[in-house]
């Protein structure tokens, strides 16, 4: 039909660009996972790969918190839930003598379950209520975990060493890269089930909730469904990130595998990357996993904490410059690169939703 | 009382306002008017320092106050009611008055609560009342109320018969008359055109961030371009 | 010690494993400095010294090489101590692990070990289970909470004997590996001896109050009350006994928060009357020589005094020292044998022990506690009757006065 | 509840609709119909009630009493997305727009009510945006568009529900005189497409030319229903809410 | 019996603690919409001022209240100049984790500064206090404590909602815009915001100090009950906080007598039954 006016006006299309976050491109998935794929073989000593297990488990997490905390807009301080039963799920059932490949699957479903399950009522409850229930949840299942016999109490759950091989998921520490390549498969799996989950109706449809959910009601979306997916799906990724943690140390205890230090983190390394970015929550693990190692490792030995020191004031440092995470710190560097190599397009560019100008909380 | 020169605002990077000229005697009640998104509220903001003008000035009271933040220019007496009100909503209509003579002494803030309320007597009903509970109208006149609270030198007005029934439109309007008969300063943006052309003394045409028409009111309202192109007749 | 032979060979390095930050690095701390002074004492010649490897410079089987100690920080967490295992044995190479301080990571830490074939040796983590495990590359040199029970259970059962009524006992702990183990510890022992426990608390360990615990603990009214408690906790319990004037006629606590110099000037007068268990005294050193030349040394190093912390860890760095040495290697499973058949004894250490020597589960036979009582601000022996100078004050609060 | 649905003639039916907030009676007793195919205007002084009546309608807000019934369906108390997919479209006063959301995005999530898959919903989003002239900003971040601008996403947005009944909140104030006469055509596109409409509107001038019938609310009750001209004349009204007769 | 009500009146005593721990925490929510993760931290710096007044000056913690409230609030001032003010405007989430990074950062600060070391005041003034009514005793300290809390927050909920300045910083909070369009600058109102609850923060640390310990980690035991007091008595209401530590520390002190592990999972199940059922907390709005 006709356009607003008869007016000439700046065109609407020069409004800055694509608030629109797309989600990756096939090509940038292939980039990102062939030099995943090749770390290990270039940086070859052993710590260098245990910086990338556990960045890549963590990495699954927050991929998972992402889903519904980023995507979804639904601010989740008690993920450790899922992780924690991804973790004593496949923990109990490989006590039992259970394949660890199994006890992992059945404990998807078992932590989806689990997190509708806690969405069902939490979802009636709106932004930091929201925040602040879910960690109540999870810090009264904490607590229960922690005193119930059972699920080892307090002092935890060691798993047994077994033979090592694929099929019992426990490999030699001397060369760890089996586990290096069994956490990147499993982060595939992870992000595509995400990107599956995000391509079509329901990435749009948790994005509109995120954005306004009476809006989103208002054309047909039931809310409180698409939010119980989105959790259910999340729960099931970040359990998965649980399942792999445990194969890995062997060892589960409340804090480990519930505490809210966990939640915390997983939150933190999505917002870190760059949060409703669909790569942002791997970047944010690698760099905080990374940071915490090293700081750890260099400045730990003297008793004084001058790694946490370190620590946080990086965090802040990074949230002051960049609240977009560093995915757009990358990207507003990479970006006149990429100009120059004449491939101007940037698809996941996206700043803050354009506000007024004057400082609102 | 205000010029401006060679104002230029854009939002990150687009073009809102492009060397606007513009003059507001004392005394004068100019109105600004132009389509949707030719940058009257954008004006205003910078006007009011909401919003920071990457080029020109803004002499009020013959002080450059260009770049100045808000609170201090509005503190120098040019006070604008915003687009779409922007009440305290948690606080009270009485609360939201006093807000609004924050910078007067106590006596001067009673004094003028007092003349408020002759000039809007429902407000003084309703002065316990959280203000985010009004009926849209209501609220105009608390956002009003506001603004006279501190004896504006100069009163920005943004779109102040948006959303509001015929009957309140007309009276806000009858409001705003008064309100200048006793000496107040006003730049007005509005979209009933023809309310807002017969109340100004000048008005500017305002397009694609450009002033394009200037002059008295009347001369406007009688104008071609604008009758074809605003008043649509 | 040893000469300084035929050219100096490649240092030895041992990882040492301890919460060098977060809640407890208080205590990790001390563990550190007990161990770097034990390096001190094997790197350098101290002539006088009676104890193994303290005359003469390095380890003399390796012609002299010196010891290092690498350490590695696992912030109280248990799969952090697991890390750093992997990292400080394929990454630096160290010949054998000492650590950790907390049970929970000990725990986690030495199943990495076992894992990748290096000898781990910890000297301060009393939970029974920890030579339960069957391991092989395992060993301890501290008593456990079960051999320190015993002493206790000892001392009340002397108690008894010279007339203090004890009818039932109380157990307050720490909801954590520490405190669950040491409870149940307690709970047999306890059996064993033919008394009652009539009130098992478990606390919150980061709780802000201990109110209502303690007032469950009243309700019961035990005449010995167990607790195990670090730090922050034990101040807590202190000063919640005084606000609500309630003291059980004993407090016996299992060390750690009881065993903290930070208790002691932190509560004054208030700490009087608690009693704990320890495996290092110093009014013990003042007695033994070598032990008082290791106090006044640490005292002169870190300007603090030496505590049972750090006596625990400078021993198990002595011993696998003296163990490295006879093995004439850096080969782990040399170490391991040489640790099997280590036996140093009593008066060759600075603890109040029979000696060191490690049965097949790997926990050190020589092992044994005293009990303290906080009398006028410091821990002064009350048991066993032979080391000790002074008469417990029973009921505690007596000491209040 | 109970009750015999009404004949096909009615596509909404206001049955003694109430609502009620703490002492405040937001809406009471209102009733009046809407037939298929009709530009209904709502109208009334500030706090009259229409936003809430809306919202009712809508599902948004559920009625202290009264019944609701939608297309042969007692609608009453239903969920709004219920409604929204019984064909119940509508717009907000104040623009909630999916502000990350790029228009398209916007347009294609209300489409996927109708079309499941991503491609069926973005060819639908594509027609919608022509039918409004959103073409221009389809990239654009929706936050990042001026009022009028939202107000028209707003429209588009419903629109793409495929909604059987409209309900525009106030979607053409704000604008110059020249520009409302363009939204006004709009509007009559839509209506000609076969979409009934009930809209709030202050602006008589918009009202008075498109509307085939008018209600009117004051103090949440229907105080007048008839042509525009009728009720412009009507005292009641005049009192009410234009201040003068027009 | 006995036991229940001492349980009860200990509960509510050390529910006023709560109350007034949680009171800066609502205080910053409900003026900027932060959740400050670095509360804890500030209750910390507290406690360490009252007690290094007390080892250094001989200060009794009763009488270092206002050298604790001053310091906190200059710390307040600057967290808020150096980190939290640098980024609003930003999305909730970027200034959440700005105050966690200030968390860790301040968590480490003082264990660099002061080494992880638990600090004591050992007996206090309060401390000899001791009432016995009936057969409940009543310990000075706590008496003191929830005194001063009470007090505390009364002299914040009348400052925020009974003057003019109070009235300026809640302008500031809802719309910072049209807040300057009155002349007020929201920038110095919310700097004010974080020194007032940087001084309710600082005098909550040194009544603290009249039983509780200072240390690195001190105020991890009373930030998360200070979270859920804030979330259950409604984000930003001063009154609904009160009433919300003081319920919370009941249910805590009743459920210690018979479950002792799960007191704060009781605490927390509680505020999650009522959340559930009134979803804007106790005393919310929004
Ligand atoms: N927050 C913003 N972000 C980006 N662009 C903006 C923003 N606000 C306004 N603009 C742009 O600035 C231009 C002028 O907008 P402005 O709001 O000043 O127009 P207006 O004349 O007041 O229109 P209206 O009558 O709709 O209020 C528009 O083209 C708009 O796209
Ligand atoms: N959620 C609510 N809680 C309390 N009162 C409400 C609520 N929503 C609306 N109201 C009140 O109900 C009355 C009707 O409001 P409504 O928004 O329906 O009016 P309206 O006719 O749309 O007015 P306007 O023309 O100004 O948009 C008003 O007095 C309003 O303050
Ligand atoms: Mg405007
Ligand atoms: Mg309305």
């Amino acid at each position: 039909m006709s356009t607003p006016t008869v007016l000439d006006r700046p065109s609407p299309a020069r409004l800055p660009v694509a608030a629109a976050r797309r989600l990756p491109s096939w090509s940038t998935a292939v980039v990102i996972l062939a030099a995943l794929a090749a770390y290990p073989l270039v940086f070859a000593d052993s710590a260098a790969h245990n910086i990338g297990i556990l960045a890549l488990t963590f990495g699954i997490a927050a991929t998972g918190w992402n889903l519904l905390g980023g995507y979804a807009g639904q601010v989740s301080f008690g993920h450790a839930l899922y992780f924690g039963t991804g973790a004593y799920t496949t923990a109990l059932l490989v006590r039992q003598g259970w394949s660890p490949w199994l006890a992992i699957a059945l404990s998807l479903p078992l932590a989806a379950l689990l997190a509708a399950a806690v969405g069902w009522p939490c979802f009636r409850l709106r932004h930091h209520y929201y925040s602040i229930a879910t960690i109540a949840v999870a810090e009264i299942v904490f607590i229960l975990v922690t005193n119930l016999p059972g699920l080892g109490q307090a002092n935890g759950w060691e798993l047994p060493v077994v033979e090592q091989s694929l099929a019992n998921l426990q490999f030699s520490l001397l060369d760890k890269r089996p586990y290096y390549y069994v956490a990147l498969g499993f982060f595939c799996l992870a992000a595509l089930a995400v990107w599956l989950f995000l391509r079509g109706r329901a990435g749009n449809y948790v994005r509109a909730i995120r954005d306004d959910q009476e809006a989103a009601a208002a054309v047909g979306i039931d809310v409180h469904r698409y939010k119980l997916a989105a959790a259910a799906l999340s729960g099931a990724v970040t359990a998965l990130a649980g399942g792999y943690y445990v194969m890995y140390v062997l060892f589960v205890d409340p804090p480990s595998g519930l505490g809210l230090d966990l939640s915390v983190s997983f939150t933190l390394m999505a917002v870190l990357g760059g949060v409703g970015r669909f790569w942002g929550p791997l970047l944010g693990a690698w760099v905080l996993v990374f940071v915490q190692d090293v700081t750890r490792q260099e400045f730990s030995g003297s008793g004084r904490s001058i790694d946490l020191l370190l620590y946080g004031a990086l965090i802040v440092l990074v949230s002051i410059t960049e609240p977009g995470g560093l995915l757009a710190i990358g990207q507003r560097l990479w970006a006149p690169v990429a100009r120059r190599l004449g491939r101007g397009r940037n698809p996941e560019t996206d700043p803050e939703p354009a506000g007024s100008a004057e400082v609102k909380p | 009382m205000l010029t401006v020169r060679d104002l230029h605002v854009d939002y990150a990077g687009v073009v809102a306002l492009r060397g606007v000229d513009l003059r507001v005697g004392a005394g004068e009640l100019v109105a600004l008017v132009g389509a949707n998104g030719a940058g009257k509220s954008t004006l205003l903001a910078a006007v009011s320092g909401l919003h920071r003008p990457v080029r020109g000035t803004v002499t009020f009271l013959d002080e450059d106050v260009s770049g100045l933040p808000a609170y201090r220019i509005a503190r120098r007496g040019a006070v604008l009611v915003p687009e779409g009100r922007r009440l305290f909503g948690h606080q009270t209509v009485v609360q939201n008055l006093l807000l609004g003579g924050y910078h007067r002494t106590a006596a001067e803030r009673e004094a003028e609560l007092a003349r408020v309320y002759e000039l809007f007597p429902v407000l003084a009903e309703r002065s316990g009342q959280r203000a985010g509970t009004l009926s849209g109208g209501e609220q105009q006149m608390v956002a009003l109320g506001r603004a006279l609270m501190s004896r504006p030198k100069l009163l920005m007005l943004d779109e102040p018969s948006l959303g509001i029934s015929p009957k309140f439109t007309k009276m806000i309007f009858e409001v705003l008359a008064e309100i200048r008969r006793a000496g107040t300063t006003m730049l007005l943006v509005e979209q009933n055109l023809r309310a807002a052309l017969e109340l100004a003394d000048r008005a500017y045409v305002l397009q694609t961030g450009e002033v394009v028409m200037s002059g008295p009111a009347d001369e406007l309202a009688a104008s071609d371009e604008v009758r074809r192109s605003y008043l649509g007749l | 010690g040893g000469s300084d032979g035929a050219g100096a060979t490649d240092e030895v390095k041992l990882a040492g494993l301890w919460p060098l930050s977060g809640p407890n690095a208080t205590q990790g701390t001390d563990v550190l400095h007990g161990a770097e002074l034990a390096v001190e004492i094997v790197n350098n010649d101290h002539p006088g010294l009676d104890l193994p490897l303290g005359p003469g410079k390095g380890l003399p089987g390796l012609g002299g090489a010196p010891v290092k100690l690498i350490t590695g920080d696992t912030q109280g967490k248990p799969e952090v101590g697991a890390g750093e295992v992997d990292r400080l044995v394929t990454g630096e190479k160290v010949a054998a692990v000492i650590g950790s301080y907390q049970s929970g990571v000990t725990l986690t830490a030495s199943q990495r070990a076992e894992r990748l074939g290096v000898p781990f040796v910890n000297e301060a983590s009393s939970s029974v289970a920890l030579t339960e495990r069957g391991l092989k590359w395992f060993f301890r040199t501290g008593p456990t909470d079960e051999t320190f029970a015993r002493s206790m259970f000892d001392y009340l059962k002397a108690r008894q004997a010279a007339g203090d009524q004890i009818r039932s006992v109380g157990v307050f702990h720490s909801n954590d590996q520490f405190g669950n183990d040491g409870a149940g510890v307690t709970e047999k022992v306890a059996a064993e001896a033919g008394l009652p426990v009539s009130v098992n608390v478990g606390f919150d360990p980061t709780a802000a109050d201990l109110g209502s615990q303690v007032a469950q603990v009243r309700s019961k009214s035990p005449d010995v009350l167990f607790v195990l408690a670090y730090t922050d906790a034990a101040i807590k319990l202190m000063k919640t006994l005084d606000q609500l004037d309630y003291y059980p006629p004993a407090l016996l606590a299992y060390g750690t928060g009881f065993a903290d110099p930070a208790f002691a000037t932190g509560l004054g007068a208030l700490a009087d009357g608690a009693s704990t268990r320890a495996a290092w005294s110093g009014e013990i050193a003042e007695k033994r020589p070598a032990a008082k030349t290791v106090a006044e040394l640490f005292q002169q190093r870190y300007g603090a005094p030496m505590t049972e912390n750090s006596a625990r860890a400078f021993t198990a760095v002595l011993a696998l020292a003296q163990a490295i040495d006879t093995a004439k290697s850096v080969e782990p499973a040399k170490i391991r044998d040489a640790l099997r058949g280590l036996d140093i004894p009593g008066d060759k250490t600075i603890m109040p022990w029979t000696g060191i020597r490690f049965d097949d589960k790997g926990q050190n036979t020589g092992a044994a506690g005293v009990v303290e009582q906080m009398i006028e601000g410091k821990y002064r022996v009350v048991f066993p009757a032979e080391l000790s100078s002074v008469q417990p004050i029973w009921p505690m609060n007596k000491a209040q006065q | 509840m109970t009750g015999t649905l009404s004949k096909t003639g009615t596509l909404l039916k206001i049955d003694n609709l109430s609502c009620r907030f703490g002492g405040l009676w937001a809406n009471r007793d209102v009733s009046f119909e809407v037939e298929p195919g009709a530009i209904v205007g709502l109208i009334g002084p500030n706090g009259a009630g229409k936003s809430t009546l809306f919202s009712m309608v809508a599902g948004a807000q559920r009625p202290t009493s009264g019944r609701l019934e939608f297309d042969g369906r007692d609608v009453t108390g239903w969920a709004p997305h219920r409604a929204a997919r019984a064909g119940v479209g509508r717009t907000f006063q104040l623009m909630r727009v999916f502000g990350s959301m790029s228009v398209l995005d916007n347009l294609s999530t209300a489409a996927f009510a109708r079309h499941p898959r991503l491609r069926d919903a973005r060819r639908r989003a594509g027609e919608v945006a022509e039918l409004t002239g959103l073409g221009p900003v389809l990239d654009s971040p929706a936050a990042s568009l001026t009022a009028a601008w939202k107000k028209r996403l707003e429209m588009g947005r419903a629109l793409a529900t495929e909604p059987k009944l409209l309900l525009l909140d106030e979607v053409l104030s704000g604008l110059t005189p020249t520009e409302a006469r363009e939204a006004v055509e709009i509007v009559r596109t839509i209506n000609r497409g076969g979409v009934t409409i009930l809209m709030v509107e202050h602006v008589m001038e918009v009202i008075m030319p498109l509307c085939h019938r008018v209600v009117v609310l004051h103090y949440g009750q229907k105080i007048s229903e008839g042509t525009p001209e009728q009720v412009a004349h009507d005292p009641t009204v005049v009192e009410a809410y234009l201040g003068k007769a027009l | 019996m006995t036991d229940l009500l001492q349980s009860v009146v200990n509960g509510l005593l050390i529910g006023a603690v709560f109350a007034l721990v949680a009171v800066g925490l609502t205080l910053i929510y409900g003026v900027m919409d932060v959740i400050n993760f670095a509360h804890g931290e500030m209750v910390m710096l507290g406690m360490y001022t009252s007690f290094f007044a007390w080892s250094l000056l001989g200060l009794d913690p009763l009488l270092s209240i206002p050298l604790a409230g001053v310091s906190i609030a200059l710390t307040g001032a600057l967290m808020y100049f150096g980190a939290v003010g640098r980024v609003l405007g930003r999305s909730p989430l970027a200034q959440v984790i700005v105050t966690f990074g200030l968390q860790v950062f301040l968590r480490g600060l003082a264990q660099f500064l002061w080494t992880p070391n638990t600090r004591t005041v050992p007996r206090p003034w309060a401390a000899g206090l001791r009432w016995e009514i009936g057969p409940v005793v009543i310990g000075g300290p706590q008496v003191i404590m929830a005194v001063g809390a009470l007090l505390a927050t009364g002299a914040v909920a009348y400052f925020m909602n009974r003057t003019r300045l109070g009235g300026a910083v809640r302008a500031a909070g809802e719309d910072p815009a049209a807040a300057s369009l009155m002349g007020i600058d929201p920038r110095k109102m919310y700097a004010l915001c974080w020194v007032i609850a940087g001084l309710a923060t600082g005098v909550a640390g040194a009544l603290l100090m009249n039983s509780y310990s200072a240390s690195p980690t001190a105020g991890v035991s009373f930030v998360l009950m200070a979270f859920v007091v804030v979330a259950f008595g409604g984000f930003g209401s001063i009154t609904g906080a009160a009433l919300a530590g003081l319920l919370v520390g009941v249910a805590q002190g009743v459920v210690g007598l018979y479950a002792p592990s799960y007191t704060l999972a009781a605490a927390l199940a509680l505020y999650l039954v009522v959340v559930l059922v009134r979803p804007q907390g106790l005393l919310g709005t929004r």
